[in-house]
């Protein structure tokens, strides 16, 4: 509510760098705490230093398998992004299309993608691709529904100057709608970016070669909570840092939208 | 050049409809400056939306250069009554914007923003934002954006209305000579009779809600016309008075929408 | 779940002892399949209730759900693979039970394939591919009884999937077989229209029970006459199941209609070999010797550390003698 | 990219009634026409036919179990979306908070919540609550995300105005800034309904007891596919109703923001 | 009422930063009815914004009341240059916004919302959204909202700037009733060099950026004060002549915002 931003340096890194850390800091504590005070089974829920001394056994091994999660879900990602936008765009131009195609997809989207897996695994076989498959069905729909939501609500005004200029459909859209329908478009892609991991997972544990999600079972048919603790763990780590890099794209393409907006 | 046939236009919204024009005949000849006064809501931004192309009368045909408009047109510029900038793009950017959409090269045209930003004064803000203009500075942007266009015809929707006297005057004089130089034709909108009657060939005096042409006057003052102490002051007295009394013998401000069905 | 259906037949037949009834909540090993229908026939049967009971009976969503249940104590009595509870009982994660009856004598895992693979003994399957549930018991012990079998673990390649995409991978060929348990064969055949080859472990590793009835410890210690009459009447309905297999599949179907008569009929005939004891013991008992000797198999394959000895995961004292 | 709003009577119904039913009716008939044409197992997929008949067979059943899995995805949305809200109010209101917790949130978005699940039981058992829990989980996100996003989207102007006005935080929170927010928050709302679903069946799947999650249990169980596909189509119209029903809910509350935008 | 004491104000942006206001001091009367005029760009929203407490000085203060500003008042309303209004409230509901906010009764200030809205012509659109108004009637409910509160200071930004000459002068009228009714401290942003002299007990005028006070001249002609042609239409003309000089005095159009460090 103040009118002077806080710009200088040293509360850059603090409101960017500490108040972060601090945050899972605490949460880190407090996950401790509970563990310690409240003498919960580490069979159940293990202590962070449980988490740490396990994941020191075989850092190698869960890195390895932490950057395949990695990969299978950036490629997803990418891969749902570009046809979320290609979808919603085509959606957002068309009233009759758009009326017919979102019952669809809206149906598609509340079925229980691990219900699918058979089907994905006798179509697609193992390896990546079903993988890739999951992260795309599971995160496409954030992305369109924003998308719509941010290209439907280009103010009259902008859309009247496009209009006057004759500016071409793509002109249009790329100059003015697109533009405007950022910050929006990166509520959805903030919103998908964990649910592609966790299509990732998914797609892992339906057909476990690799990654955390190969981690999670394996764990779990050797009853080691601990290890899938810090399969979980690295998770949330992965899910936390590519939340930030949308962030951080963000704040490279849409500075202006903070500077409009208080 | 543009032809205002029987023009009428209805609104229709949730609480009943506003007849905002009705019936307008306006014939503009090429390279004519035509100002356009009237009462506050009286349907001018309207007037201007529908030669302009952006929407379509709900009777009768408006027609630029003999074909009738039914979508905008690139000769035809617009300046509209709010800025309407980008607000992403910087001042300099914002003008550049039709130049990129008519698909000219910008490199070409940057010389020509950087005249217009001196002329409007804004040299020193050509990489700022909107949001950090004051509001007379946006509406300067928003009408190099339109002069960058060299367009046939420019429809302003009170162009000065946030500008103090001086720019505004200064500007008038630039914009009489473009006006002269390309022979542009120009249909202006301002609240300020003053104005109106030393920019105008002639003045069309809209009536009040539902707008019709309620009178046209001649303004036969020679070019170029300066402002302030000029040597016509009495002639511009004399139409100024007439057009106020015009003004002022239209009801008392219109009250309520015209409820048709 | 049933509760309802409880508080019916308890009002029906034997209104005067309804207010002593105990309840007690039961999970079975998973959903409601031919294999767990006896639970359903014993308290239709009224079996529950003549022992005092008023039994919950909830589904089971496999071993460590079921295992955390009974951690939770959100339930009193649960059925599961005791080859693979023991498993977690000699990691030390899941203590807190005894096992005090065996619903299978034998483990039901098994290799199954589709006939036109050629597969017809365990040694066929060196260079081939068996898929498995990921992180399943039968996943655990395929090197066990591969070495037994006679055939090096590592020329097979174990693919591991969702459980319920096996069939489907075995009909399509993905596989080459599968490695689960026997009584899916009638969906596999139904899956692939093909005969279906069955190499039970139980012929290796014969000393591995495959479901059991467990009872929580604290249960056990307060209250143990009601769960020898909890073990009784169960093993008093798993046998009326085998016996009427129809009749158990249609009660079950009542109280859970999306269990599939013909499919737990399949089961039920299925499962019937494996039910019996050897010698003539009485239904659901656990041998010392047998259980001894799992754990052996088990730590001796590096499933599980050293250290756990039978009392820790059976109560013998529940275990009728032979 | 008409001026004149399609207004009509006869163009709503068309355009809110048939076009929807269309795209619905198109999508049954590729399906079946795959089926058919492709020769497709009804092992792996059932015909539309084949699950409309499955369906008949317990028409009763399986409604009873669709209202038990739409009461667990209503309550547990609705709580989702009241913390969320709370949540995101929080965040929104003090930038240091919003620094601290927003790793931790979006950690824990990035968990797959079917690991969580074990804990879940073992902490609430069986009922709703363990599937009411899953709902929240799975659906908290993205409402907490587009709420921010709007809530920090006022424009200048209006928070001028309210801040000109001495309105309270309050005041200034509820006639400006939520009202500004409403369109994106219904994004969120909108992106959170399919995966509330998904929570409850998430939750059926790991402690069946009632609900189509546990149908799908049982359909495995028994490898009943044409049963697990009814249940699925089951979900897919909850799916669609939910969605349609928060789009309708949408359209009460912000007439306004299809006005002032094109 | 007001003082304004040595403020100044420089904006810090990504490029550059702008010196907007320099070392301003002034004193408002109680009840007294000061106009500012300036060049575009000079300054006037930004210093209107301090007095409001909505900006916080860079340097110096400003007091109303004897209070140093830190945050807005409620006995002080602000027209603000851009209309700002709520799109979802319809025209009434737009204006009973302030009633709603400081707690007061809707159905105690709905009459008075009426009468306001019939002076400003609007009786017809009161359940009308503002998207359904034109430019100017936007601005004339904007108004009506800063009405309402009866406040002990307006400090009002070109509240005229969109409207026609005669709605401007009726209410121009209007304004000058409720400043001699109520006693309201009036500071009045307005480009109206002519309006500015027939308001205002003084006009400040400001020089171009950075705004500085350059010449504050009293108005000594009686109240009330009509428009058009009344009695003292040689003062009027002679004072609007020297501030129209003033202004001219000025530089040019500043160019570039003012680069410290
Ligand atoms: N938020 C802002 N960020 C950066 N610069 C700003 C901001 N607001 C105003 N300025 C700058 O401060 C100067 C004065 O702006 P202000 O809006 O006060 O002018 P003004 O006198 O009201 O002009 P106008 O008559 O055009 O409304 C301008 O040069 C403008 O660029
Ligand atoms: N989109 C719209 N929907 C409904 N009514 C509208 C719309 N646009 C304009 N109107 C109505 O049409 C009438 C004329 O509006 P218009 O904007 O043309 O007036 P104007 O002459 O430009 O006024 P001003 O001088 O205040 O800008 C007004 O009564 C207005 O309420
Ligand atoms: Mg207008
Ligand atoms: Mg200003």
């Amino acid at each position: 509510m103040t009118d002077i931003e806080a710009g200088s340096r040293g509360s850059r890194v603090w409101t960017n760098g500490v108040l972060p850390t601090l945050g899972v800091v605490i949460t880190i504590a407090v996950w401790w705490l509970a563990t310690e005070v409240f003498h919960i089974d580490p069979f159940y829920v293990p202590s962070p230093a449980d988490v740490v001394d396990k994941f020191l056994e075989m850092p190698g091994f869960l890195v390895q398998e932490s950057w395949i999660t990695v990969q299978r879900v950036l490629i997803g990602f990418v891969i749902a992004v570009a046809g979320s936008l290609i979808i919603a765009v085509t959606l957002a131009a068309s009233r009759t299309v758009e009326r017919m195609a979102m019952p669809v997809l809206a149906a598609v989207n509340a079925i229980p993608k691990v219900a699918l897996a058979p089907l994905l695994l006798v179509w697609l076989g193992f390896g990546n691709t079903p993988k890739i498959v999951m992260v795309v069905l599971v995160s496409f729909f954030p992305v369109i529904v924003s998308t719509m939501a941010g290209l439907t609500s280009t103010p009259t005004d902008l859309r009247e100057l496009a209009r006057s200029l004759k500016a071409s459909w793509w002109q249009t859209f790329v100059k003015v709608r697109l533009k405007w329908a950022l910050p929006q478009i990166f509520v959805g892609l903030k919103v998908a970016t964990p649910l592609a991991i966790i299509g990732a997972v998914i797609g892992e544990v339906v057909s476990p070669d690799h990654g955390l999600g190969s981690v999670i079972v394996g764990s779990s048919a050797s009853s080691d909570t601990t290890l899938a603790f810090v399969a979980l763990v690295l998770l949330a780590v992965i899910g936390v840092v590519l939340f930030y890099l949308v962030a951080g794209v963000e704040r490279l393409l849409v500075p202006w939208a903070k500077a409009i907006s208080s | 050049m543009i032809t205002i046939d029987g023009v009428s236009q209805t609104f229709k919204g949730r609480s009943g409809s506003v007849e905002a024009i009705r019936d307008v005949s306006l014939e503009i000849g090429d390279g004519e400056f035509l100002t356009v006064i009237g009462r506050s809501g009286c349907g001018k931004s309207t007037l201007l939306r529908m030669i302009a192309g952006l929407l379509k009368p709900t009777a009768g045909t408006v027609s630029v250069a003999g074909e009738v408009v039914r979508t905008p047109r690139r000769d035809v510029a617009m300046v509209f009554q709010k800025a309407a900038l980008l607000p992403w793009r910087s001042v300099e950017d914002n003008i550049l914007l039709p130049v990129e959409i008519f698909g000219w090269r910008r490199s070409e045209y940057r010389p020509r923003a950087e005249h217009l930003l001196e002329m409007t004064g804004l040299t020193g803000f050509r990489k700022r934002l909107p949001h950090e203009l004051s509001g007379g500075m946006q509406q300067r942007v928003s009408l190099c954006r339109a002069l960058i266009q060299s367009p046939k015809v420019m429809l302003m929707d009170e162009p000065f209305s946030a500008l103090d006297a001086l720019t505004r005057e200064e500007l008038a004089v630039e914009l009489q000579r473009i006006h002269m130089e390309l022979g542009t034709t120009i249909v202006f909108v301002t609240h300020s009779i003053q104005e109106a009657v030393l920019l105008a060939d002639r003045v069309a005096v809209l009536s009040s809600r539902p707008g019709r042409v309620r009178r046209l006057v001649e303004i036969p003052i020679p070019r170029p016309r300066t402002f302030g102490h000029n040597a016509h002051l009495d002639q511009v007295a004399g139409v100024s008075a007439e057009l106020h009394s015009l003004l002022l013998s239209d009801d008392h401000l219109p009250a309520s929408p015209q409820k048709s069905h | 779940s049933s509760s309802d259906d409880d508080k019916g037949s308890t009002s029906n037949s034997n209104a005067g002892s309804s207010g002593e009834l105990k309840k007690v909540t039961y999970v079975t090993a998973f959903g409601a399949v031919g294999r767990d229908s006896f639970a359903w026939v014993a308290k239709e049967k009224g079996f529950f209730k003549d022992a005092g009971l008023d039994v919950t009976i909830q589904k089971g969503a496999g071993n460590a759900p079921n295992l955390g249940l009974i951690k939770g104590k959100q339930a009193e009595f649960a059925a599961l693979d005791f080859t693979g509870a023991e498993i977690q009982a000699g990691k030390g994660a899941f203590t807190n039970w005894r096992a005090i009856a065996a619903i299978h004598q034998q483990t039901l895992v098994s290799i199954m394939t589709t006939a036109d693979t050629g597969i017809t003994k365990p040694t066929d399957l060196s260079g081939k591919t068996v898929g498995t549930a990921a992180g399943s018991v039968s996943e655990l012990l395929f090197p066990a009884y591969a070495k037994l079998a006679g055939l090096d673990p590592k020329t097979v390649k174990i693919q591991g999937a969702q459980p319920t995409a096996l069939n489907a991978l075995m009909a399509q060929r993905k596989v080459d077989g599968l490695s689960t348990f026997l009584l899916s064969k009638k969906a596999l055949e139904t899956a692939s229209k093909k005969q279906v080859v069955v190499l039970p472990y139980s012929q290796y590793l014969s000393d591995l029970f495959g479901n059991a009835i467990i009872a929580r410890d604290d249960v056990i210690s307060s209250d143990k006459e009601m769960v020898r009459k909890f073990a009784e009447a169960a093993m008093k309905g798993l046998q009326y199941a085998v016996d009427h297999p129809e009749e158990a599949a249609e009660i079950m179907h009542k109280a859970e209609p999306t269990a599939a008569v013909p499919a737990a009929v399949g089961e039920l005939n299925a499962m019937k070999p494996y039910v019996s004891p050897p010698n003539g013991a009485t239904l659901g008992h656990l041998d010392q010797e047998r259980v001894a000797r799992s754990i052996a198999i088990l730590q001796g394959n590096g499933l599980m550390p050293a250290g756990l000895t039978p009392d820790k995961v059976v109560d013998f004292s529940f275990i009728p003698a032979s």
